[in-house]
């Protein structure tokens, strides 16, 4: 069963990002948010690939950076997220009656609460200071819950297959049963939970930076969109110093989203034809 | 499952998500090393050229405190915050002392749900009515190109729509303008045309971005929903095309969709708030953005315990209404 | 049905009798992952007169597939690709062209699951006028649209009460009803029309043996009113000797045998009917049975000969070179063997 | 003396259905009681409709589901009594083992099947992984008329549904247990192929002296393969005794319209019946349980349980129509049939 094309083209999409992130950004010849390396605004060249902004950076090793960094926060979020809503979904969905019910009471909650205005006050606690780890705390923190809340719900319908008390006549204990018997069928949607969680963490991180509440000073998808706002670049014709950023933003997040959705497919006709 | 139950749950979540909401609002600036009061003493002894004494000092600590609502022991201080909230009194704004921040509030709040609602309602419906449409006809070479274009809008963020629509509609043809500008005075039929005008860049930021979730979530829902045994079955008593399509497939298939708009209201919001920022337009989420920029803590956790009071209702209304659609619900 | 039956199908029963059904060389053919699969692979047979039909044979011997080309239920990836199927009623022609034309009103259907073939969400009454052509349509074209379908209601209310169904149950949605009651909904849909023809598959297989019964008997009881024909797919033998008339007994996508009922059961044919007949154990009898020895061949495969014949404990080397034709052996009973028993 | 196969005490098990406010009370067993007691190994097989609580009385004997009364022996043994588990769960195992309705349910999809034999093997009768292991397997898949070859590395739907059932069967043999508790074992699989594995259980319960609990809705399988029968109606015993005295000679009006709806070639069905749906109130009845539908219904049916009468050794049937004629107060009410 060979991949579909969504999966194809969103892998194409991230294998690019990666290599631009995680191979590109370390040869850049300068610090790439130091101000004032280079003459500003220089046109697109050899030498600069995008050309220079306001501040004397270059917009493309800037970029790299800032890419870099966002997908580390994505990754870093992700992760977390992942074995929380792993650990969570499959303790209600397998354990079932009142936990179930008071840990999806939980999470229904987290789903309904809106994250955006509780980073806003967070941001504005900090100020933009000591930024990164509170903001990963608070993604952590309201990122789990969808993705938990789709395990719950696979692990609870798998819990009264047959199968399972096949399991536990062939010897088998809870936690065996869990990870052999349950967790295979939760697998698919972990996977895709984590790629979604990766584009939720970078979305809303952006999302903060772009009206000044993150750390803008870390570049990142979110402040290479920030500073050219704030210079006012679409007023100054400086068009692909906010261009570049949106375009890299709308690529990536297009990317994790086909492979999502592309690998869900995948993974769907597999099993409908094993 | 029981009318009554289903209603008790709900009602159960909504408290919930109400006391979760409320209690993290409260908990976070606690858990911060910094100390609102401190700050801001800091600021006022940077802007002001006099020194102040400490005694002043001590004073304004007191009425800060007050105000702020960080007397007492912890217990004390979260009653007293819920009191606030459900009162809907968050105290004076600081910026604009001593205007009550309920009446800024109540000011903007008409504005985000009247913007919010239409675009969400737009992008609901017109979504659906395209995915239905897309999955109901798989097989036309029409389905396929809307669900690329789902494809293509779906990941986009808020605010790549809202700076798109910017540099589109603003800058290079300017036929709408860049900030929100309407003057104040009664309700005309110019004023309300003076409104469309000056909300329709939001606003399309906003349909642009609920429309590709809609229309990918519809086309997948109702794909399958054809494929069911009782649409097989009315295609075989030979029931018309169209009936099969409104009767059989859009009321099964709408069923998920009703749910994951109450669902999705959290992420919409946040959404809206951003774009309302990014327009200049003046709901909650501008007024957010004010309070943060002037430091105006009272006035900043008011929006904020708005915005999670309304998505919660929203959502409330939401699951309240979803009996009519689902008879299973109904009629046990 | 009650005695005032006869009455409301008066009309109906005198212009019965004329009804045949004839396939000619039918393939049809399924297109899978692993390739393409003539679930149906060259069936031929008259079927005329009225009464009730039994289609007999086990998991993947083409039954169910059969009866869906014969209703012109062909959708992807199921596609009918060599022969012809026609029916005669009263001398009008109908083809898998025009069949659609008359689904309901004179070819009704009537499904497996009637938990999953009823709309959830509307109630049954609707789905009743869904089909009569009286829904919510037809009350916007005003008072005129609005009676119609009043008396289209009453008529499915008579026509529930003749059935011995409450009438309460058209205001219920599908979840309110138990399995049985459920499908008895799905009989009276299927025959509100009074179709010459009523195609069932399966109808009575989820169902308890006590509600099956009632159901079974109340199709043979329409039948006897409406003088129709019913054809029922089942691979219950029980079923089939309760309630048919003539089988059709199916084996690896080939019609084995046919022929009336009774004879079938006391005096089978083809030596695959006589195992399946032979390995049901039954109340009162204490003889040990077997079981049948190996399993149908893939239709994946290239199949030569009869397709029993690695099974069949008869077969000779013509048996598997060539292809019995399913011949009349005596007056009304055909079988496609070379040494058919005696 | 001979050995308690199986002994069902008093057994009761109460859904709780509906919302916090309008409770609904499903008795899915209403004080279940039998007593199979033999030196050879026995078919048991327990007959039902839907909702006869056939179902419950399997998970509560595997102890999937806990009894709130009453208490089960197997082989001597308690198992639950007064919803106490009083065996170990590892003994459990040792003693009774389960073979499911549907085998491509049985084993998980993404595992191939010779897993779920090698962890019975270790798990269950702690025999070293390798060697000692496999060796059971293959000796044991051998009696069920499989190789080790055939199934190692196989995925589920690389099987057909007779040949996973044997696997099923193999699996559940490995720890040598005294009861096999098969659950419609053979409604999946075609009727040609149906007797091979009930031949099966024929064989293994002679070679390896192990009983059989057989749940079933299908008499004439019922009647092919056991040597006793309990016939349940919404959660109560109708009619409890040796297999081929029950369906030859039903007593229970239940019993006999069981028997009269069977399609069964041979006999032709006469008239319709008077069909009842499944109706939950039945559950809640305080007399019997088949008043409404039952043509013999006597005031009394409507409110006392009728107790069991034992018209010979080792038969019980619950029903008033059997009952003394001293204690029978209202039998002039009607004629018994």
């Amino acid at each position: 069963m060979g991949w579909n094309i969504r999966l194809k083209i969103g892998l194409a999409i991230l294998l690019f990002f990666v290599v631009l992130a995680f191979g590109v950004s370390w040869l850049a010849p300068v610090d790439p948010s130091a101000q004032g390396s280079y003459l500003p605004y220089l046109p697109v060249s050899a030498d600069h690939l995008l050309g220079t902004n306001a501040l004397g950076q270059d917009i493309f090793w800037f970029l790299t950076e800032s890419v870099r960094n966002s997908m580390i926060l994505g990754l870093t979020v992700a992760a977390c997220t992942t074995l929380i809503s792993l650990a969570v979904g499959l303790v209600a969905g397998y354990r079932g009656g009142k936990t179930d019910r008071f840990i999806m009471l939980l999470n229904d909650s987290f789903i309904v609460i809106p994250t955006f205005p509780i980073l806003i006050v967070l941001s504005s606690l900090v100020r933009g200071r000591a930024g990164f780890p509170a903001i990963v705390a608070i993604l952590i923190a309201f990122g789990w819950a969808w993705n938990g809340r789709t395990i719950r719900s696979v692990a609870l319908s798998v819990r009264e297959r047959e199968f399972i008390n096949m399991a536990r006549f062939s010897g088998c204990r809870t936690a065996r049963i869990v990870v052999q018997e349950i967790f295979p069928y939760v697998y698919a949607y972990t996977v895709v939970g984590f790629i979604n969680s990766i584009l939720y963490a970078i979305n809303i991180e952006a999302a903060l930076a772009i009206i000044g509440l993150s750390d803008v000073e870390t570049p990142t998808l979110g402040s290479a969109v920030y500073w050219p706002n704030t210079y006012s670049a679409i007023m100054t014709g400086n068009y692909v110093w906010i261009g570049a950023p949106v375009v890299a933003i709308s690529l990536l997040f297009l990317g994790l989203f086909l492979t999502s959705t592309g690998y869900n497919q995948y993974f769907a006709e597999r099993r409908g034809h094993s | 499952m029981n009318l009554l139950k289903y209603l008790v749950s709900r009602f159960a979540t909504y408290l919930a998500v109400l006391f979760i909401g409320i209690t993290i609002l409260f908990i976070l600036p606690r858990l911060m090393p910094s100390d609102p009061i401190e700050q801001y003493i800091g600021s006022l002894a940077q802007e002001s050229s006099v020194a102040l004494t400490a005694e002043q000092v001590a004073d304004i600590r007191k009425v800060l405190a007050e105000m702020y609502g960080l007397e007492g022991s912890m217990f004390e201080q979260y009653v007293g915050f819920l009191r606030r909230v459900f009162t809907f009194d968050f105290g004076p704004s600081l910026s604009a002392f001593p205007k009550p921040v309920s009446e800024f509030i109540a000011a903007a709040l008409p504005w985000t749900a009247g913007l919010l609602a239409t675009a969400t309602v737009f992008a609901w419906i017109i979504g659906n009515l395209i995915g239905l449409t897309a999955g109901y006809f798989h097989h036309s070479r029409w389905a396929a190109v809307i669900e690329t274009v789902g494809v293509l809008i779906y990941p986009v963020p808020y605010y790549v729509f809202a700076i798109v629509l910017i540099i589109l509609f603003a800058f290079l043809m300017p036929v709408f303008p860049l900030t929100f500008t309407v003057m104040p005075g009664p309700l005309s039929l110019e004023k309300v045309k003076d409104i469309a005008y000056n909300s329709a860049l939001p606003a399309a930021a906003l349909v642009l971005a609920g429309l590709g979730y809609n229309i990918l979530g519809m086309k997948s829902l109702s794909y399958s929903a054809k494929e069911e045994d009782y649409v097989t079955y009315a295609r075989l008593k030979g029931v018309r095309d169209r009936e099969i399509m409104y009767r059989y497939v859009f009321r099964n298939a709408i069923l998920p969709q009703v749910t994951s708009l109450a669902l999705s209201l959290g992420t919409i919001f946040s959404g809206a708030l951003i774009t309302e920022m990014l327009f200049s337009y003046p709901g909650v989420g501008l007024l957010m953005r004010r309070a943060v920029g002037d430091g105006d803590y009272n006035l900043l956790y008011g929006t904020v315990s708005v915005t999670i009071v309304a998505v919660a209702t929203a959502t409330l209304v939401i699951d309240l209404i979803y009996p009519l659609f689902d008879p299973r619900i109904r009629h046990r | 049905m009650k005695s005032n039956a006869t009455h409301v199908h008066g009309e109906a029963a005198s212009r019965r009798e004329t009804v045949d059904i004839s396939l000619r060389d039918v393939v049809g053919t399924y297109t899978t992952v692993r390739g393409t699969v003539n679930a149906v692979d060259g069936v031929s047979l008259d079927i005329a007169g009225g009464g009730i039909i039994g289609v007999a044979g086990e998991s993947g011997c083409g039954k169910t597939t059969l009866l869906k080309l014969l209703y012109g239920n062909v959708e992807y990836p199921l596609s009918l690709t060599r022969g012809s199927i026609r029916f005669n009623l009263d001398g009008m022609p109908i083809t898998h062209e025009t069949i659609r034309r008359y689904w309901f009103r004179r070819i009704a259907y009537i499904p497996q699951s009637s938990m999953s073939s009823l709309n959830p969400v509307i109630r049954i009454r609707k789905q009743f006028l869904d089909r009569a052509g009286y829904s919510q349509d037809n009350v916007f074209q005003g008072a005129r649209g609005r009676r119609q379908q009043r008396e289209t209601l009453e008529r499915v209310r008579q026509y529930l009460r003749e059935l011995d169904l409450p009438v309460e149950v058209l205001d219920s949605f599908p979840h309110q009803l138990s399995g049985g009651m459920r499908q008895r909904v799905m009989v009276a849909l299927a025959t509100f029309f009074h179709p010459d023809i009523i195609l069932a598959d399966e109808p009575t297989t989820a169902l308890d043996v006590v509600v099956q019964k009632g159901i079974l008997l109340l199709l043979a009881e329409v039948q006897e009113a409406l003088r129709n024909t019913i054809l029922i797919v089942t691979h219950d033998m029980g079923v089939h000797y309760q309630l048919t008339h003539r089988m059709v007994i199916m084996y690896a996508a080939k019609i084995v045998e046919y022929g009336p009922t009774e004879e079938v059961f006391s005096r089978p044919l083809h030596p695959y009917t006589k195992m399946l007949i032979e390995s049901l154990p039954k109340v009162g009898d204490d003889r040990v049975r077997q079981g049948a020895k190996g399993k149908p061949p893939s239709l994946y495969s290239e199949l030569r000969g009869c397709r029993y014949a690695p099974r069949c404990p008869k077969a000779q080397a013509i048996c598997r070179k060539q292809e019995p034709e399913l011949a009349e052996l005596s007056p009304g009973r055909r079988a496609a063997c070379f040494f058919p028993e005696e | 003396m001979p050995r308690t196969i199986l002994n069902v005490e008093g057994i009761h098990k109460i859904y709780s259905l509906g919302s916090f406010f309008k409770r609904l009370r499903i008795n899915a067993l209403d004080d279940v009681s039998f007593s199979v007691e033999s030196d050879d190994p026995v078919v048991i097989s327990l007959i039902g409709e839907s909702g006869s609580g056939k179902t419950t009385l399997l998970k509560v004997l595997l102890r999937l589901v806990e009894p709130n009364r009453g208490r089960i022996d197997v082989e001597d043994r308690p198992i639950v009594a007064a919803g106490e588990r009083t065996l170990p769960d590892d003994e459990l195992l040792r003693l009774v083992q389960p073979i499911f309705q549907n085998p491509f349910e049985a084993f998980n999809a993404y595992r191939t099947v010779d897993k779920y034999l090698r962890d019975t093997a270790v798990l269950v009768n702690r025999l070293a992984r390798g060697h000692e292991a496999e060796g059971a397997i293959d000796e044991t898949l051998e009696s069920v008329g499989l190789h080790y070859g055939d199934v190692v590395g196989k995925y589920p739907n690389q099987f057909s549904g007779g040949e996973l059932q044997r696997v099923s069967v193999a699996r559940a043999l490995i720890p040598r247990p005294k009861l096999i508790v098969a659950d419609e074992p053979v409604s999946m699989i075609d009727a040609s192929l149906r007797m091979n594995i009930v031949n099966l259980f024929r064989k293994i319960k002679q070679e390896f002296a192990t009983s059989f609990l057989y749940i079933t809705h299908d008499l004439a399988t019922a009647y092919y393969i056991s040597d006793y029968i309990a016939i349940l109606y919404r959660g109560c015993v109708m009619e409890f005794g040796a297999a081929a005295d029950v369906l030859r000679r039903p007593l229970h009006p239940y019993t006999q319209l069981l028997l009269d709806s069977v399609p069964q070639v041979g006999v032709k069905w006469t008239a319709r019946e008077k069909m009842s749906d499944l109706e939950t109130t039945e559950y809640a009845f305080a007399g019997c349980k088949f008043a409404n539908r039952c043509p013999h219904a006597m005031p009394r049916c409507r409110s006392v349980r009728p107790a069991a009468i034992r018209p010979k050794k080792g038969r019980e049937v619950y029903c008033h129509l059997y009952a003394e004629p001293r204690d029978q107060t209202d039998s002039e009410a009607v004629g018994v049939g």
